[in-house]
This record gives structure tokens, C-alpha cells and sequence, in this order.
């Protein structure tokens, strides 16, 4: 396994293909917050043959896919103020009561992005420190105590091809040790008591070249899969 | 697979109430009562009960028959004692019965705060009264009040109008009363509902108790008068 | 005035005729909470020419007199467990709102019931202290701290001719210094900062004897009233 | 004499709205924000505010236009930086405006405990965290809580889709979002609705804010589009 590796060896995932990965694995009948960001993108990719109950933190339960052109609705967006649609058993609430349901351990599942993530689960996703510009938390610090399990979706690597999971987050902690999983662009890796395990990996991707874009020791599932999602 | 909450009988709605739990009852004096539930609960035998209930139920059936049972170890309400609320009223002057007294608006604060995930809250309601003895005040804004805590259960018992295979529910006028914040505060919520709607039946603006909270629904829809 | 009273020379008004004394005091405009007992009969007697909003505990807001004989409705009751009808601009809510409400500062009145009342404004009405039967709370601490103002309506005496408005309450309070009036079937009575001042009494009652139906001093408003009703 | 909380014009919606008051302003994103009473409070020309909303505006009109305007002292939000937010993101940098970042659900939960009188609670959320610095924590079962205290206001603008005279309101979709906790938490409550319907139009089942929180309501149904 010393083979020297390309950078064309391997293939990122769209913003939608990760974001399709992630939610082939929610369970069927969960009811799941998706946070800013390509989290709300799951409901576009959600799988037909599961009935999952989508929560968005402005009083929304039960949301759909994005509507066709010309069909959206000003009083009808998601936590990322995209357009939306509803499923039948849908609801309506205020936003008091969207947080009773996410503070009070109701929602299932949030899946959140992320700054940064440590390899003990520790989550930054509400400012960089940096003080020109204003910070922004949202629901996310409510979603990252409140949920039952939360995942992260993001890319593996920063633009300037840094890594986001790391040992200590840098940037000021939106919740200590509260992630369970993580979705990036090359792989899916659950947060274990015994380190970070990768449950899958992109086609033509190595541990060694996952290793390098990730701060944390992994290591591989006996049973690890190739991540792949339709094109697109 | 299709989420489906509805349960075909009263026995498998409440299956699983076992000795020493605490169950929340909906209802506000006769209007809102889950009186079928009550029962399904008396034939299922769990005892050691502790009952969250804003009264303590009048006549023979219904709540009053579940506290002249005997299977109820003690109760957290309001307001008992009514014209007609003999089985409890006498279960109590035996001392069978414990009875915590809650104002009725701290009452279902403590449960929305068990729904809401918040750990206490300083509520302004029977500061310097013998209901409030023990607990510890605190001056904020110059005005006192005692810190009240969440107040959850294992099992709510709700009484509703419609649902649907999701477990949406929409109330019948004062029969609203405290059945949306018991489905909220319990771990296992079961609802009897008047009628059972398909999936698109409900306008989302107007549900009540929204599916997350709801775990088993059963219909019922009978004609039968109870002694309450 | 230092004639001889006789029991006969006023007549006490019935507990709907004290509602109705109550209920034409009522500001126009005004949203109400009704309590158990007398102040519940208020509902049956208000003044026509006033839109006065009535609340009721169990998450009634706007409703109206008992329904007519045959009309009654299981779903739709008031605190005292009696049958209600609803007026155009009434809602129903869930009791937690019901207390946001009352605790919240929202209900400019509550007309309660009393076991006591002190000189002073302390309330009574939850429980005697007798440990052989049950007390009852209810709403009724709720609305002496949250109401903006607190009337009290009473039978003047207990049954055995005892005062109710008292120099100090004997039985355990729901909250102190909360009344600012009493209505009773034969006075209607300000909780000043300066004692109890008479606005209205029942025709032929004279000064001596509602003083000696009631603990603490009390004096006559410069206008005090004659107390009538309707008959019935 | 008939309650009647409509009033003719948006300047005599904001009247006495004046120099450092504190006004919540409903609305997530775009929806539910209401514009006009925003620019009804440009004009009116109050200053030294503190404004309540979840984001801080985007585009150059309606809550944006409000940030630009130098008349926002602080601001109390849980998202101010959208894309597009580059009036707030100018006064932000410039120190012209003074940032209180609140979780969004500790935003929405401090309202409700103003609304509903209770004096503080203790929230799970933000604990060890930067925006929980130097509040008070508690263990509480086990789990540490910080210490949160209500959030009111003088006044709330609210935009909602139904109104009457008494004030009753109905919302449309998620525009809902913050309209009915700022009205029950304000002094004062203004309220753009889109239709404003007869007294017994509304089924009193499903009237999201009920009349008692509501002051003046004016009718605004433009076509206007805003640059928001």
C-alpha cells in the first residue's frame, strides 16, 4: 500500500452526492433536522422507499424536495432560506415550539455542517473567530445538545486543502463531543469511543491518502464499503 | 416503509404500562378525558401508578375508578376534590392515596419545561405559600420566585379529536386543554381519537400536536355514557 | 344611626345578582378571567352594551353565557366545569398558553372567589387546612400574581354569620396584598393603601352593621351607592 | 362599545414608537418580515433602537434598510451574516452596531419566558461555550444548564396572513416563524396582516395568536416587491 498516489486517483462527491450518501443512511421513520448548508440539500436525495419526517428549525415538519421552477413560495423555505415543499402530514408551528421539539430530545437526527470537527466528536460550526466579520449560530448550538444523534456533512478538506477534522478545533467549539458520524466529499467515518472509523471511502481513495487529509488517526471498517452516489 | 402509529385495539395501545410508572391523563374536569385508555389501563393490572391529572375524577368510571383501584400510589394535580370525586376523597382520607398539590399554571409549565429540554425555571406562582415551602426562591428584577422543576412521565395518556397514521391530532374545543403538552412530556404518548383521517386529510397550519410527539393512536368512537 | 338593626331591614343579593354587581363594573374592553365558584355566573349577566373578553383557565378566550337547555356541549366548559357557549373572536388554546396568558401579565382582571380576605388585600381561597379533605388549588395563584388586578366576589359571612373579609387570615394564603375590590351579596368594597372604603351597600344596610359583619375598619366612599341588581 | 384594534394608516400603526426603544421584528430570511411597518418606522424617524430578529436583513430595503439607517444601536439576533447582509455586515465592521448573538431556540425560548412571567431558566444550550461566558451554570440532574434571563420588548412588528378586529391572527407557512412569541412578548404589538376578515370569519380551533396579545393591526396587501 505504498504505491504513490495522484491526485486523480480518486474523485470528490458533489455537494449532492454527499449529500445523497447521508441520507440512504437515516432509518426509515426517523424525524431529522437538516441544518444550513449542503445538509439542506438531503431533501432533494431523500431515498423513495423510506418515510423519513424532515424538521427545519422555522416551523416546518415534514418538508419535501425544492419545488419545480415557478412554483415556489415566499412564506415556504427551509433553515438555509431555500424554497421548499410540503408531504402530506406535514405541519406548521412557531418557531418556539420547533426548538421545544429539538431542545426537548425529540428530533431523532440533525445533521449539521461543520468548520471543524475533532476526532472525540467536539463540533465548530458557528464562527471563525475572525472579528470583522459577525458570526452566525443559528440553531446550531440548540441542534448539537438537543438532537438524539448528530452527523455531520461536509467536504474532508478546507479550501486551501487543510483538514476539518482535526484533533482540537481551533475555532470556538459549538458543542463538545456530540457528533457521531461524519459525511464528507471522501468518506463516511463514524466517531467510536476507539477513534474514528471509516465505514466507507471513494472509489480509488487509500487510507494513506485519506490519513493525510485528516488530522486524527482512522482506521478502516473490516467491512469497508466503496461510497458512491449517483452522478450528478 | 409507511410510518403508521395506529394500533387496531385499546390493549395493544396501552401494552407495555408496567408497575411504578407515571402516566399523565389529559383532561380538564369531564372535558378531554381519555376515559377508554383509563380503562384499557385498569384491565392491563400495572399498579404503584403515579398519575399526573389536573383532577381526580368524578363519579365511577374513568379517572375516579382508576383512583378507587388502589393502583394509584399518588397523584400530582390541582384541584381534586369536585362535586362527585368520592373515590378519591376517600382514598385520601384513608392516606392511600399521596397527593402533590401544583398550581394548575405550574403544572403544565413543569411539563412543558420536561417537553422543552429546559433543566429548571423561576416561576413567580405561590412565592411565601405553603406550596412553595422548601423551595428555594430568588429575587430577579426585585420581584420572587420559586425555582419549579421539569415535570415529565413515562406514559401520556391523551384524549383527542383527529389523527392520522403519522399521529397528527387536532382537539375539540376546552377538550385541547392539557393534551398537547402531555404529548409532549411523556416518553410513550398514546391518544384515543374520535376519527382517524388519511395522511393529506389535515391542514398543516392547523394541527395541534404535531406527529413527532405522538406514539400510538387507537380509535375510539362510542356512544357510550360515562358515570363521570 | 345608633337605631337597632333588625336581620330583616336588607335583604342580601343572591349570588347572581352579586355577579351581576361585578360584572357592570367591568371596563369596557377588558379581557377576564372568571374563576370557580360565583365569579363563573358572571358570564350569564354582563352588560350588553360592552365587548368585554372572557378567559377562562382550560384555554377559553371570548366566551358567553350558558348555553340554552338541550344546547349544552361535552367539549365546551369554564372553570367551574359548567357549560359554556362561544362568542365571534373566541379561541381555543391548550392550558400551557392558557397560563402564558395569566402568569404574563396579559389579563387585565380576575374575579376570584374567597374563603377570606384580609384588610390589607391578602387572599384565602385554596384550602382551609382541614387535613380530612383534599385542597384545591387550581388557577387561583396563577391569576393572584399574574392578573393585573384582582377582585374578590363573596358571600359577605361563612354560613355560620362569620366574617370572611377578616384583620387577618386565618387559613393559609394563595398570595398577599392582591385584592383592590370586593364584591359580596351585600357590599362592594376598595382595598385601599388606606383601608376598606364602601363604594356601594345593599339597601337598608347601614354603616354599623356591615362593620360588624366585617373585621376591619371600614368607612364609607363620600359617593357610596346603593348596591342593586335585577331581581333574581 | 366594539374592540376594535384596526387602525387606517402604517403611521398611525407605529405611532409613539420613539428614540431607544427595543423592537422585535418577526421573520426568518425573507418570510414573515414585515417590510412596511419597518420602513413605516424609517420614516417615523425613532433612533437609538435595539432590534430583536433572527437575521439582520438582506438587500437594501425592509429590516436591511433598517440597519443601514444608523438608528440601530444593538442588535440581538442569532444569524445576522446571510448573503446579501451587507448593510449590517458595513455598520458591524465599522463598530456602528452592538452584536448580542443568541442560540436561535434560547432566542425564541427567552421571549416565551417573558411573555409567560417566568423571572429565568435554565437552558442545555451553548454550555462551555463562548456565548455562555460568564452566565451562571448549573448541575442539574446531572446535566449543566446556563442561566437565561426572558427577553421583552417595547414593541413587536409582526406580519401576519389573517386578523380581525379583536386581533386574532392566523400565519402563512413558515412565514409564522417568530410572529407569535414576539407578540405575546412585547408591550406593545403591531401587526401587518395580509386580509383582514370579519369577526366570525376565524374557526376559534386554529387561531395561532390569540387577541389578548394584540394592539393595532393594519391592513397592508401590496404587490410591492422589495429588494430584501
Amino acid at each position: 500500500m505504498s504505491t504513490a498516489m495522484t491526485a486523480d486517483s480518486f474523485t470528490r462527491l458533489t455537494r449532492r452526492q454527499l449529500a445523497w450518501c447521508a441520507a440512504q443512511a437515516i432509518p426509515d421513520g426517523s424525524y431529522v433536522n437538516l441544518g444550513i448548508g449542503v445538509p439542506t440539500l438531503c431533501a432533494n436525495v431523500m431515498p423513495a422507499d423510506r418515510e423519513i419526517v424532515l424538521h427545519s428549525e422555522n416551523g416546518v415538519l415534514g418538508f419535501g424536495p425544492a419545488p419545480a421552477a415557478g412554483a415556489e413560495d415566499c412564506d415556504l423555505i427551509n433553515a438555509s432560506k431555500e424554497y421548499i415543499t410540503m408531504r402530506p402530514g406535514g405541519a406548521f408551528f412557531m418557531h418556539t415550539d420547533a426548538f421545544v421539539m429539538i431542545r426537548g430530545g425529540h428530533i431523532d437526527l440533525a445533521l449539521l455542517g461543520a468548520f471543524e470537527v475533532s476526532g472525540t466528536g467536539d463540533l465548530a460550526n458557528w464562527t471563525t473567530g475572525d472579528r470583522r466579520f459577525p458570526p452566525g449560530v443559528g440553531g446550531a448550538m440548540d441542534l448539537a445538545v438537543g438532537a438524539k444523534a448528530i452527523w455531520v456533512l461536509t467536504e474532508h478538506t478546507t479550501k486551501k486543502g487543510e483538514p476539518k477534522i482535526v484533533d482540537t478545533c481551533k475555532y470556538p467549539l459549538t458543542a463538545a463531543g456530540v457528533v457521531r458520524k461524519i459525511f464528507t466529499d471522501l468518506a463516511e467515518i463514524d466517531v467510536s469511543p476507539d477513534g474514528l472509523v471509516v465505514r466507507a471511502m471513494v472509489e480509488g481513495l487509500t487510507q494513506e491518502a485519506l490519513q493525510a487529509m485528516t488530522q486524527p488517526p482512522i482506521r478502516l471498517a473490516d467491512d469497508c464499503r466503496v461510497m458512491a452516489a449517483p452522478a450528478g | 416503509m409507511p410510518i403508521d402509529k395506529i394500533v387496531p385495539t385499546l390493549e395493544a395501545a396501552v401494552a407495555g404500562i408496567g408497575d411504578g410508572m407515571t402516566i399523565m391523563i389529559s383532561g380538564f374536569g369531564f372535558a378531554g378525558v381519555p376515559n377508554d385508555l383509563i380503562e384499557a389501563v385498569l384491565k392491563l393490572g400495572a399498579k404503584d401508578l403515579t398519575v399526573i391529572s389536573n383532577n381526580a375524577g368524578t363519579g365511577t368510571e374513568g379517572l375516579a375508578a382508576l383512583m378507587g383501584s388502589g393502583r394509584v400510589r399518588r397523584i400530582i394535580c390541582s384541584y381534586p376534590r369536585s362535586k362527585g370525586s368520592d373515590k378519591f376523597d376517600a382514598r385520601y382520607a384513608a392516606g392511600e392515596i399521596e397527593l402533590e398539590l401544583v398550581p394548575q399554571g405550574t403544572l403544565s409549565e413543569r411539563m412543558r419545561a420536561a417537553a422543552a429540554g429546559i433543566g429548571a425555571f423561576y416561576c413567580p406562582t405561590g412565592v411565601g405559600t405553603e406550596l412553595a415551602a422548601g423551595k428555594e426562591v430568588r429575587t430577579i428584577e426585585g420581584r420572587d420566585y420559586v425555582l419549579e422543576m421539569p415535570l415529565r412521565a413515562d406514559v401520556a395518556l391523551v384524549q383527542a379529536q383527529k389523527a392520522d397514521r403519522w399521529g397528527n391530532l387536532t382537539y375539540s374545543k376546552s377538550a385541547r386543554n392539557f393534551g398537547p403538552v402531555m404529548a409532549m412530556a411523556a416518553d410513550l404518548t398514546i391518544v384515543q381519537a374520535k376519527e382517524i383521517v388519511p395522511l393529506d386529510a389535515m391542514d398543516p397550519e392547523t394541527i395541534m400536536t404535531q406527529s413527532i410527539f405522538v406514539d400510538r393512536v387507537v380509535h375510539v368512537d362510542n356512544d357510550r355514557e360515562w358515570d363521570i
